[in-house]
């Protein structure tokens, strides 16, 4: 059965930020100098041809983009200028917003002013909405920050932090079981056994907090930015809507407080360099900068700096209605971090890498037994 | 050791010595019986050269000369047509048998075809064993 | 006789003979011989030592007969005579043994290739006890030249002749100047204008008061040999009646040029029944009207482009026609400038971008979007006609190599890239001027790198397509080449002829006239006082027909002798 | 008069062409009725384009810019849908004609004036002929210029010979065999060589270079700077009894620096002239100013050594040059992934050519380098020693540094057709060996050429598509790691030889060349022609003319063939009288000549 030619995907993916691909020739030399192309995943040609003949459904199916991290050398050799890196980087800006089934994530990457109009829109929604929790509903009044009568009362911030994050987790979630269905699920000639599935759960904890792949990569220093800013941003979260209370009660004990300062710094530090980085275009994989890169990245630094300064204001000046502004603000930034990057944009990466990682486990262990019974596959056919 | 026929070929320069040439240079192998003597045409073949070659030792005479219509002289290799037949009857009467001496057409750039002929001429000549009648036809020859 | 001196000089060929043949072996048993003075090996004699080799030994030895057991004579023949002549010794007592294109390259057992050399070379040694010093002749060169072929490779060399102040006579069968390439629009990889450039050379051509220029017609017949031609042209003028005219010429240069392959032949593209699946030529129609669009109007969505039809495969032509590859990125080019949201896909076996300013002109399509699949020569895609709901007019189906997918791809224009053939006509043209063709029908060069545009017969050239397929820029080359060789023979005023005519004895011959009507050239006339025949050397071809057929012996073959051949055949069977 | 509208247009992004000044000259032109700037690849709607031609009611549409062809097929579209007639469309090139950059706006103004007038440009731009001195000045004894010296030469034109090393024969003379044929380069070029060494008319000039060029075309007076030889080449006769006593090594050029040479050495044994030469560079007596060794010259038997030769200037005229210059080889270390320099047994095919080579270093057997003590110099050196292990499995690697913008972007045209040679001569002298063949389109495109591959396939050669990524030692062999594209899967082969097919560059002073005679060169380096399709052996600079790989890769036929076709342009030149250089015509002149011109086009 013959499967159909797509040549307007390329045209597509050019607003994922895919502008070279159609150079490549395919002479196979990214294939062969990329650190982690190993039989069955032979990346990143495999996918680049997929692209340009615009086979969607088999682009789709195959989670490699995932396994790439972007060390750049494969570019660096591509006699084309083909971008493979950049080319693999795209992919994984579609595949995202191929797992979200709303279509809002394929919007926001399609024209970043959507992006940004909606982040705008969520910040101003936060912002009136905290200021009616707080004065109307609350009473609270801007001159106290915490305790009684606090504009933002720590409980009610709590309630909206946790229902955030429950409502995002599940969004995720259903998105995650998208990219499993579309890579595994639907593939009937793959024959994985339960057990396989659960010997390996443990890749999902282990990949996301250490990235492990990336650290095998040559050049150390992205893995290093990449992990610092990482788990800063999960202190962070996990001080912030885990731990609200007993991190604002005034009497918290300077260790939280420490762990406060780190995350701060690495977040911030981290989001710096790798502006600076994006800025000066010397590494290969800052090169290309695509807008939900930019919008990425300030979010964060803005966070992290508003979480400073309420902070400060609160905690050394004591100027509780400088804070209170100030923590209107880190909200209007940490919001629309949470509401539109996690589900439809870059932060959502978070869920599918370490998933990548583990399918791809599972298939090489299916494909190892399958091999071993049957005498030679026939290559991987998918359901139409 | 099995017996190894003396194949005397005479090719004519334009064509079949062109032909010989180019399954040279496209390295195709061939049976090393046949030892090539070059001339101008196939019409410069008397029938004299053919018993000349019997009487002193060949087991089998190979001729051979351009496609009709292609002879760098236009008409030569007609003659050579001509000529054959007559031979090939006078040979019968010294018992010279049919597939000792052959007359093929061989062009310039039919290297392969001109070795398969040199093969299964080699392979026959070499069926049919030594020509044990050199002596007699000897004495025959007119001299000049 | 002379008592003899023979040096023998046999070549290892670097490794082309030493390889299967004991060279020392050989050199060995030719110096026990009677009459050998001396007897070398060197490992290139046609090289600088190895001639100086030759003409040191014939005067330090006084040799009078050289044998060189190397390489085809057709190879080298000329070159160890001339080293024979810088010796002093006369050039025809020189004879070779051809122990390398048919005994060496062709046996790769050791003993039995050298006992072949052996024979070979005694054969020749046998030979050369009765080789006779003789004189070539020399004779006029006429200055004119005929030219075949008016497309671009005979306009070049026909202006490169008439502007050297010349006379030419450029011959052409149709009633326009241009050829192939007047069907073309713009040229690979710089789309320059085709027309530009046939406007120049034919301007120039139609001002040009040497160049006779004969159109709708044909070379009827071509007598004489180098230097000395007579055509006969035929020219059908207007009113349909033929006139046949002489000309007297030097030389011949045939630049016939080729046809195109008819995609007719390959059923499953459909060429003759889809409307829109048209060649590359008809494509180039419509690319000078401006109609770029399917047959019913409509501008194209989908275009698809097949490369190699009817080259690179078994069924039809094995060779590549080298010229379609760069064709087709053009017509990618053309399709997007003509339709911007025309997307293009190419089907191509290997892209062959390999001239001055190619791969740059393939990444510049790469850029336009092109998508490019690439299929297995001898797995052609086949073409067939979509069905109602789909989007496009038709859809080609083919095993997709750099992918492993079996494709099928959207196509409302498809454009078969057609190869390159020799025209059905060249075998008579072929045997007019007495060239050789090779399987394809391609006109035979006499050497790829010593000799590139000469045929095997003195004074017949070939240029440009009629050879092999080829593009402007080498078929220009290759006119020019010609005009060169033609030139420089016209320069020097004289044409040197081998001294190997046949020669009458008068006293043996009987008159019977037997000789005169069977020479094919009449080169022998009969002597009413004398009775007697006599063969006018100019115009003999030394074919030898007469001397064999001679009842009284009476004719002697100058350097193919009846005691020359003898010798030769006692020799190879010693 | 026809109404003529001009459209400039721009396709590549790096011309310098003063666009506004042509748009301005060409609205003041008599017939041009319309004039509009389209800039850089721009997106033409043919329809509004079409409404346009229909109101100016244009009959003639001149498009202009450094490729217009890249814009034709719209505006003949949009010429046919307003009504006129679509092969009114003229192309004025600038790129084709040479005047791609600003320096040269008049020749883009004369290019457009004659595009308005409908005649092509090459059927004005004719300089002048000018009367051409008989000798011919033929740089470079490669095969392109032994080819070029033996046509002129043989119509009885004196000519002169200019080559820089001690030899002529250039690169050819390197190789064993040639593809397709297999037939030996020596059977081809030696006699070539000897025919320019016996011939009354050519003068060979080796161990020379041209220093400076005065004149104008057909009159050029050349300073050739002859370096001092230092042994007399009519007595020497090459009995290397110097080259024995020489105590000096140094690596063999000739041998791509597989084997070692003498101060006083002979390139190789057929070298034109037959003698031997002194490299100043090496020789201890020329270094120390007299003082030390010359051993060699006791030693000749007939004392044709003469060490302290100095350097000669020689003032030759000449009509025509011709540059065949040939080519050198990419420094293959600068790719370095894949190892030259860093691996002994990683080698250039040049090297390889000569290991092949019957009379080279190794007498023709295919041998891995082993590392031996070199007694004369006390050190340790890889050496392609002939009694060496042969390799058990070879790996040939094509497009090293070609088809690369990291590189030469452009392709070398020969190394797919050399590169299927070594592997049949792989399989022909080591029948057990493994050959593996990395390559990303098979470029066999020549008469019998992929007849010729598909023998070598049929021979066992392992040919993958798919560029070899890099070269990596792993426990004493060298892996070669790539991507089988065709069968979709990573490979990695265990290989003991590797030959890298390196990419093609112009031969190291040929800018220099350029500079001196004014030639223009392309964007490679390469010379650049007078025209791609029509003139590709003149240049722009009247009286001098390029053949063979100096104008960009081309195999042995191509050379060959442009060799002689430059030999008809010298001969013409001096019979009828030569062209004159193009910028010496001026805008007017050219302009006139177009408005008088009748073109005929059947």
């Amino acid at each position: 059965m013959a499967i159909r030619v797509n040549p307007k995907l390329i045209d597509e993916l050019e607003t994922y930020g895919a502008a070279d691909v159609q150079n490549c020739y395919h002479c196979g030399n990214c294939s062969a100098t990329c650190p982690f192309s190993k039989e069955p995943f032979v990346i990143p040609r495999r996918s680049m041809r997929n692209l340009q003949m615009g086979l969607e459904e088999k682009l789709k199916g195959t989670f490699e983009p995932w396994l790439c991290y972007y060390c750049g050398e494969c570019s660096q050799q591509c006699p084309r200028g083909a971008e493979p890196g950049e080319t693999m980087m795209s992919l994984r800006r579609w595949l995202t917003s191929r797992y979200d089934l709303t279509g809002i994530s394929r919007l926001f990457y399609r024209s970043w002013k959507a992006e940004l109009a909606a982040l705008i829109l969520v910040s101003l929604v936060t912002m009136v909405a905290f200021l009616v929790m707080g004065f109307s509903l609350g009473h609270g009044s801007l001159g106290v920050y915490a305790g009684a009568g606090a504009l933002f009362p720590d409980h009610l911030v709590h309630i909206l932090d946790l229902a955030l994050a429950g409502l995002l987790a599940a969004v995720l979630l259903t998105n995650a079981i998208r990219m499993w269905w579309l890579t595994t699920g639907r593939n009937r000639n793959l024959h994985i056994s339960l057990w396989s599935y659960v010997k390996n759960v443990f890749l999902l904890p282990y990949h996301f907090l250490f990235q492990a792949r990336y650290s095998q990569c040559e050049k150390k220093l992205p893995w290093l930015t990449h992990l610092a800013i990482f788990l800063s941003w999960v202190t962070m979260e996990v001080l912030v809507i885990l731990l609200l209370e007993r991190f604002h009660s005034p009497e918290t004990v300077w260790a939280a407080h420490v762990f406060g300062y780190l995350a701060t710094i690495g977040l911030l530090g981290g989001t710096i360099y790798a502006m600076v980085g994006r800025v000066r275009k010397r590494e290969t994989h800052y090169k290309h900068t695509h807008p939900t890169d930019w919008m990425f990245l300030i979010l964060i630094a803005g966070a992290a700096f508003t979480g400073i300064v309420q902070h400060a204001s609160y905690r050394w000046l004591g100027l509780d209605s400088v804070a209170n502004i100030a923590y209107l603000i880190h909200m209007m930034f940490v919001v629309p971090l949470l509401a539109v990057q996690i589900p439809f944009s870059k932060l959502s990466h978070l869920a599918y890498r370490p998933l990548a990682m583990y399918l791809a486990t599972v298939h090489t262990d299916a494909l190892a037994s399958q091999q071993a019974g049957a005498a030679q596959t026939e290559p991987v056919r998918l359901a139409a | 050791m099995s017996f190894e026929p003396k194949i005397v070929g005479f090719l004519c320069n334009w064509c079949s010595y062109t032909g010989a040439d180019l399954a040279g240079t496209s390295r195709i192998q061939y049976p090393p019986n046949i030892r090539v003597i070059r001339v101008m045409c196939s019409a410069r073949i008397e029938p004299d050269f053919v018993l000349r070659a019997l009487a002193s030792g060949a087991d089998g005479v190979l001729i051979c000369g351009c496609h009709p219509g292609d002879c760098h002289y236009s008409e030569g290799n007609y003659k050579a047509m001509r000529r054959y037949p007559l031979l090939k009857r006078m040979l019968k009467d010294y018992g010279v048998d049919n597939d000792r001496v052959r007359l093929e057409w061989v062009s310039a750039s039919e290297g392969q075809r001109f070795a398969d002929i040199v093969t299964d001429m080699t392979e026959r000549v070499r069926a049919l064993g030594p020509l044990r009648i050199k002596t007699d036809l000897q004495t025959d020859m007119v001299e000049r | 006789m002379e008592e003899l001196k023979i040096g023998v000089f046999i070549c290892n060929c670097g490794s082309n003979i030493a390889h299967h043949v004991d060279v020392d072996a050989v050199r060995e048993a030719v110096e026990a011989m009677p009459g050998i003075a001396i007897a070398r090996s060197y490992k290139y004699m046609c090289s600088n030592p190895g001639q100086e080799m030759i003409a040191r030994d014939i005067r330090e030895h006084q040799l009078n007969r050289v044998v060189v057991a190397a390489c085809s004579p057709r190879m080298h023949e000329k070159t160890f005579r001339n080293a024979c002549r810088n010796g002093g010794l006369n050039p025809y007592l020189c004879e070779m043994a051809n122990i390398r294109e048919q005994c060496s390259w062709v046996h790769s057992d050791q003993l039995a290739a050298t006992e072949k050399a052996k024979a070979l070379t005694n054969a020749a040694i046998n030979r050369v006890r009765y080789h006779e010093p003789l004189e070539s002749l020399t004779a006029e060169m006429c200055p004119a030249t005929l030219v075949i072929g008016g497309g671009i490779a005979g306009l070049t060399a026909a202006l490169e002749l008439a502007d050297a102040a010349h006379q030419v006579y450029l011959v052409e069968r149709t009633a326009t100047l241009g050829g192939n390439l007047a069907r073309v629009d713009l040229t690979a990889p710089h789309l320059d204008s085709a027309r530009d450039l046939l406007t120049e050379r034919i301007t120039r051509v139609r001002a040009n008061s040497r160049i006779t220029l004969m159109l709708n017609s044909e070379l009827q017949s071509l007598a004489g040999y180098v230097g000395n031609y007579a055509a006969i042209i035929r020219t059908k003028n207007g009113s349909g009646e033929v006139q046949e005219r002489k000309v007297d010429v030097g030389n011949v240069v045939v630049a016939t040029g080729y046809q195109e392959f008819d995609a007719g032949r390959i059923t499953h593209y459909g060429h003759g029944k889809l409307p829109n699946v048209v060649t590359s030529f008809e494509f180039e129609q419509m690319l000078r009207k401006g109609r770029i669009e399917t047959r019913h109007g409509k501008l194209p969505q989908y275009a698809a482009i097949i490369h190699c039809v009817g080259s690179r495969n078994k069924e039809f032509h094995p060779y590549c026609s080298r010229v379609c590859c760069m064709t087709a990125l053009k017509y990618a080019h053309e399709l997007k400038s003509a339709n911007p949201a025309c997307y293009v896909s190419d089907i191509y076996v290997d892209m062959h971008a390999f001239g001055k300013g190619h791969e740059d002109f393939y990444k510049t399509t790469s850029e336009v979007k092109t998508l490019f699949l690439m299929f297995e020569k001898n797995e052609r895609p086949v073409v067939r006609k979509a069905g109602p709901n789909d989007d496009c007019e038709m859809l080609i189906e083919v095993n997709e190599t750099l992918s492993r997918e079996r494709i099928e791809i959207p196509a409302d224009l498809i454009i078969l890239m057609v190869g390159m053939e020799a025209r059905a006509d060249s075998g008579e043209v072929a045997r007019l001027v007495n060239i050789s063709q090779d399987q394809e029908g391609w006109f035979m060069e006499s050497h790829p790198k010593l000799d590139p545009v000469a045929t095997t017969t003195d004074g017949i050239y070939i240029a440009g397509t009629c050879a092999a397929p080829k593009d402007i820029p080498d078929t220009v080359a290759q006119a020019r080449a010609a005009a060169a060789r033609i030139l420089g023979k016209i320069a020097k005023g004289k044409i040197e002829i081998d001294g190997v005519f046949a020669e009458v004895n008068e006293d043996r011959c009987s008159g019977c006239r037997m000789c005169n009507e069977l020479c094919p050239y009449s080169a022998i006339e009969f002597n009413d006082q004398t009775r007697r025949s006599h063969v006018i050397p100019a115009a003999c071809k030394a074919c030898g027909a007469c001397v064999a057929a001679c009842p009284s012996g009476a004719i002697k073959g100058r350097h193919f002798t009846v005691e020359q051949l003898h010798a030769q055949i006692d020799g190879v069977l010693a | 008069m026809a109404r003529v509208g001009v459209f400039i247009g721009q396709f590549h992004s790096d011309s310098r062409i003063a666009f506004d000044s042509l748009a301005s000259y060409a609205a003041n032109l008599r017939a041009v009725e319309k004039v509009r700037l389209l800039g850089l690849r721009p997106k033409v709607d043919v329809k509004s384009l079409a409404e346009e031609i229909r109101r100016e009611r244009l009959d003639r549409i001149v498009l202009a810019g450094d490729s217009p062809g890249y814009f034709k097929p719209a505006f003949t579209r949009a010429l046919e849908l307003a009504g006129g007639d679509p092969s009114e469309v003229r192309l004025a090139s600038f790129r084709e004609h040479g005047a791609g950059s600003v320096e040269v706006t008049d020749r883009a103004k004369a290019v457009l004036a004659c595009a308005v007038h409908g005649v092509p440009y090459p059927l004005v731009a004719v300089p002048k002929p000018t009367v051409v001195h008989p000798a011919t000045l033929v740089v470079g004894g490669g095969v392109a210029g032994i080819q070029t010296a033996l046509e002129i030469a043989d119509a009885g034109k004196q000519v002169y010979l200019v080559e820089r090393t001690g030899t002529i024969g250039g690169h050819m003379a390197m190789f064993d065999k040639t593809f397709p044929t297999l037939d030996c380069a020596a059977c081809i070029l030696t006699p070539k060589m000897v025919a320019v060494h016996d011939h009354e008319m050519i003068e060979l000039l080796t161990n020379s270079e041209v220093i400076s060029v005065s004149g104008n075309p057909g009159a050029f007076k050349v300073k050739v700077r002859k370096r001092a030889r230092r042994v007399d080449s009519s007595s020497c006769v090459a009995c290397n009894a110097c080259t024995e006593i020489c105590p000096i090594w140094v690596w063999s050029e000739f041998d791509s620096q597989l084997t070692h040479r003498k101060a006083i050495y002979i390139p190789f044994p057929q070298a034109v002239p037959n003698a031997y030469l002194v490299d100043p560079e090496a020789c201890a007596w020329v270094q120390s100013g007299g003082t030390r060794c010359g051993v060699c010259v006791k030693k000749c038997p007939k004392e044709c050594i003469n060490l302290g030769e100095q350097d000669q200037t020689v003032e030759i005229e000449v009509g025509n040059i011709v540059l065949t210059t040939g080519y050198d080889m990419l420094d293959a270390a600068k790719v370095e992934r894949y190892g030259y320099g860093k691996y002994p047994n990683v080698l250039t095919s040049l090297e390889f050519e000569r290991m092949t080579n019957a009379s080279g270093p190794t007498g023709g057997k295919i041998v891995t380098k082993t590392k031996q003590k070199n007694r004369r110099l006390k050190v340790e050196e890889w050496v392609a020693d002939p009694k060496g292990p042969p390799p058990r499995s070879v790996a040939i690697i094509h497009c090293v540094g070609s088809r690369d913008t990291n590189y030469n972007p452009y392709c070398s045209r020969v190394c797919c057709m050399y590169s299927l040679k070594f592997a049949h001569l792989v399989r022909e002298k080591l029948p057990g060996a493994a050959c593996y063949e990395f390559y990303i389109d098979m470029r066999a495109f020549g008469k019998g050429y992929e007849e010729f591959m598909e023998r070598i396939k049929a021979e066992g050669a392992h040919v993958v598509r798919g560029r070899t990524a890099q070269v990596i030692e792993a426990d004493g062999a060298l892996v070669v790691k790539g991507e089988d594209i065709v069968q979709d899967r990573l490979v990695q082969y265990p290989v003991d030889l590797v030959i890298l097919a390196v990419g093609l560059v112009p031969a190291t002073g040929t800018a220099e060349l350029a500079k001196l005679l004014g030639v223009p060169r392309d964007p490679d380096g390469f010379f650049s022609e007078l025209n791609y399709n029509g003139d590709p052996t003149y240049t722009e600079r009247g009286g001098i003319y390029v053949a063979g790989m100096c104008q960009g890769p081309k195999d042995i036929p191509d050379t060959v063939a442009q060799a002689s076709a430059v030999a008809a342009g010298v001969l013409r030149s001096i019979s009828t009288g030569g062209m004159g250089n193009l910028d010496s015509l001026t805008l007017s002149d050219i302009e006139e000549r177009a408005a008088k011109m009748q073109v005929s086009e059947r």
